[in-house]
């Protein structure tokens, strides 16, 4: 059996394509920040992101010109405010042009459900009434045989790559994702390969018999980077670091501050450790 | 935090955070928006509503921060819920299946019908005045509970007569419209603002001022209402905070800015 | 708050009626056995019967006459053979007739999450080149809208009543299933009234973050019924009883020898637990 | 245990299960349903294959269970498995989802085509025959799996020109038949049966007999199948049972009938 462990950039350089669809996923807990910041240095573009909950990643992604198109059902900064790099490109084309399509967590979350699933669209008791179909040719709807009802159908969302992050990995590679497990499993399921970065890989990942584990045959790749979720938490390791997100509002307002704290903290730096060290995190 | 002279020893916030906890009763299942609606109802867990089942939207169902969270995916929720489910989950067997009774939301835009929106300010929606966070988990919940309630500061920029963007229906044009759409559940049936509370009118289903917070007049809410707003035929007068749920909300806030390092509160 | 703990006699006399449609799940583990000789012993009759994988607790059902149709993917008695009162009850009409709506597994499982999910239909990768859709009007098509794919289709299951066996429940009513958890969450979400009988009765369940815990405000009631689902088994409680099985297969062969075990052990003790002494079980 | 005078020393139902868990290669996805498949997907774990991954439709995935499981939701394979999800995630993220490379089923009666009946014997549905216990999980698998392989006893009740139910699909009418049904997955690559086993002609689709037992002949198996049986141009004489095959197996029958008090043996 040949494992699915290597480095962080191995994985990206061998996975990430120009021009794929990649959803780095995490609900809150657990964002994929490490593999983002990979992904900026080794400047991948025309990148299609998916994520229903794009944050300070997807932010420093689109700023540093990765990002061609956003598909996604809420953008922010949690508990901060809004995300200006994400409003920059979308508005103002800066530092390209951002198309975006809009849906609800519902939504998207089924679309994953139907990406795992194997099926090519998602059934949805929603969107009633709301202006969203209107702007997003992907929300149609269909009748059920038996009752008549309209109801909401959108494609499965199928990534090209998904990347997650999770608590630990085994030495076979799986791996076990605990607390609040978001949509982790379904994106990567869904996805064509998929990579999970882990706070450790330990001997044994000690997982309750109905706790969320992710086979190593589901993984292309699975890496050991501590901290590789932060600013966001890895439950059991480390806390949200709530300064940094706030902090994040003030780096990244302009353009110039944001591409220089990204040169200086992300692209002069050869890995998430180093990255950590000198930004001042750990 | 700043004190009005209209109602002194507390804040526009406090008494709207109050007087929506209020509402809460014990064992509703909420399913709680992040900031005014999570404070107002983990307040009500904390005075009158011990088990009021709070769900949100990270999949922690029977959640109970000690703190309040900073982001709907806080560890703290997840920590102390009964259980925490998988986010897909959370959308298909609790909110589509008709699990909730109260959804309990924000916005940056209600209109006269309680239509909310939570995506642009502008008509444009290519080229936004503003761009907001976006839908999230709104729509489903406000077609699918049992019953919603809206928490939102009133004034010109957020009563509209009609919302820029429909992101979460209200009642939609008024009368059986929203009956006649598809949408579950009986909709908007109260508004909560820093002024007061507006209901539906039951067969209009316009929103109609019901109540005001102590010292404020019905000019004030007419003046911060971007519609004509009809008055109902008895105004009820809420009362002020007592000192207990004064207390009580003030000491959430604290524990939760030591433990964030940052204020929540709104004000 | 009103407690929903109650005895499983009282809790069948409530919520379970003539005529209605009920599911008592349980995949091979948890099978709710206790509940199933309680609606024997209460007589109610006319019902349709829903499940994944009848086996000896329906054979008694239906051999008792309590059944008018059943839905169902699999009918056995696990390792051993067939259901000899199924049998006979839809191919000789005995004791009265029994008619069937047969699925798939898949399907079965998700026509419940369709249920719980307050959708009116559910759609499947499935019954491809199969006959069953020739039997069962259920059966239908539905074309993708995204890419004109036909794939089954088939209606909700909501029952009017569920009934579950699970480890623990505390003493708010919390319900704890743990080890092979079957279709019993989403079958207790698709019903209009759920019932759980358990082991036992606990102060705290200790259940993990990510364990499967139905909350108490989903059940209408809640059971304390110690090797309720015998002969199936409970994980971390006892062993599946597989003499028992084997000798079913001996006691169900013909009708007057079931009929006189029924009598003398199901219908001549008033609970489970004499049950389970007189017919020397426990 | 019986044995035979043209092969002594092990049973039909031994080679059987011996030659398909030879099939079954390292790290793959094996989804077992319960009996003969079960009895050589554990064979071929216990052997060469200490990584394959055997997914039960109760859940179970990685299931390595000591001894043989009487019933598909024994709690002897959530005991040791990866992990244990629910009903509904194995059909809808596992099988539909394209996850099986192979689908290793058994079933009443298997026809030319390699379409499988588990439903009734007999051609009246409503009358049958022989009800027997129905599809179980078997339609999806065989339509979903990379591949499918199936063990069965070979004789006239089992092999037969034409399935008298069609639970499961095969190769349908052969040819192009099973692609054109939107079925995915190459469908039945291998039926094994107690005599020898068939593979698909690679373009008409029907069954063909490609390699034979010890000691069995190529009359016996035309005898035993209930069509005109086409041959291989070369027909592969299958290994006899090694010493180490032959114990393990017969370990793995003796631990299972001491835990479960009955041998679960077929022969």
């Amino acid at each position: 059996m040949t494992s699915n462990i290597m480095s962080l950039s191995d994985a990206i350089r061998r996975f990430v394509k120009d021009g794929q669809s990649l959803a780095l996923e995490g609900f809150t807990h657990l964002i994929p920040t490490a593999a983002g910041h990979e992904i900026i240095r080794q400047k991948r573009r025309e990148l299609t992101l998916i994520r229903m909950t794009p944050d300070i990643v997807y932010d420093q992604m689109i700023g540093m010109g990765c990002a061609k198109h956003l598909v996604f059902s809420w953008g922010g900064n949690p508990g901060v405010g809004s995300l200006h790099r994400f409003r920059d490109a979308i508005q103002n084309g800066w530092p390209n042009a951002v198309t975006i399509a809009e849906h609800s967590h519902a939504d998207m979350a089924g679309r994953y459900q139907a990406g795992a699933s194997g099926l090519p669209f998602s059934v949805l008791r929603g969107y009633v009434g709301s202006d969203l179909p209107k702007h997003n040719p992907d929300i149609k709807s269909i009748t059920c045989p038996f009752t008549g009802e309209v109801l909401a159908a959108t494609p499965a969302i199928n990534p090209d790559v998904t990347v997650i992050h999770a608590q630990k990995a085994d030495r076979k590679g799986n791996v076990l994702v605990h607390g609040i497990t978001g949509i982790q499993k379904e994106a990567v399921l869904a996805a064509k390969v998929a990579i999970a970065t882990v706070e450790e890989i330990v001997d044994n990942l000690e997982a309750p018999m109905n706790a969320c584990v992710l086979p190593h045959w589901t993984l292309a790749a699975v890496c050991e980077v501590p901290m590789g979720a932060h600013p966001s938490y890895a439950h059991g390791y480390y806390e949200r670091d709530n300064a940094f997100c706030r902090e994040w509002e003030v780096i990244s307002r302009e353009r110039e501050r944001f591409v220089e704290w990204m040169k200086a903290n992300v692209m002069s730096t050869p890995n998430h450790a180093q990255f950590l060290t000198y930004a001042g995190i750990r | 935090m700043s004190f009005s002279l209209s109602h002194p020893g507390y804040t526009p916030a406090e008494i709207m955070t109050i007087e929506a906890s209020r509402r809460l009763k014990n064992g509703t299942v909420c399913f709680v928006g992040i900031g005014l609606p999570s404070a107002a109802a983990n307040l009500a867990r904390l005075m009158h509503a011990p088990d009021v089942v709070l769900i949100y939207e990270s999949g922690t169902i029977g959640a109970k921060p000690d703190v309040l969270p900073l982001s709907i995916g806080d560890g703290e929720l997840a920590e102390y819920a009964d259980t925490v489910v998988s986010v897909p989950e959370i959308f298909r067997y609790w909110v589509q299946g008709g699990r909730i009774d109260v959804g309990f939301l924000g916005a940056a835009q209600v209109d006269r019908f309680g239509n909310l929106n939570s995506t642009i300010i502008g008509t444009d929606y290519a080229k936004p005045k503003v761009r907001l966070p976006g839908a999230g988990g709104a729509p489903e919940i406000a077609s699918n509970a049992k019953e919603t309630w809206i928490i939102i500061k009133q004034n010109l920029r957020t009563f509209v007569e009609k919302v820029d963007f429909l992101t979460s229906v209200g009642h939609l044009t008024g009368g059986d419209s929203r009956e006649k759409s598809g949408a579950r559940g009986a909709g908007p049936t109260a508004v909560i603002s820093d002024l007061g509370v507006l209901v539906p009118d039951p067969v209009s289903k316009e929103l109609t001022l019901a109540a005001l917070h102590p010292g404020v007049t019905i000019e004030q809410a007419k003046a911060a209402t971007g519609w004509d707003l009809k008055i109902a035929s008895k105004v009820e007068a809420i009362a002020p905070p007592t000192q207990l749920e004064l207390v009580t909300l003030r000491d959430l806030h604290e524990r939760t800015a030591r433990a964030h390092g940052v204020a929540t509160t709104t004000d």
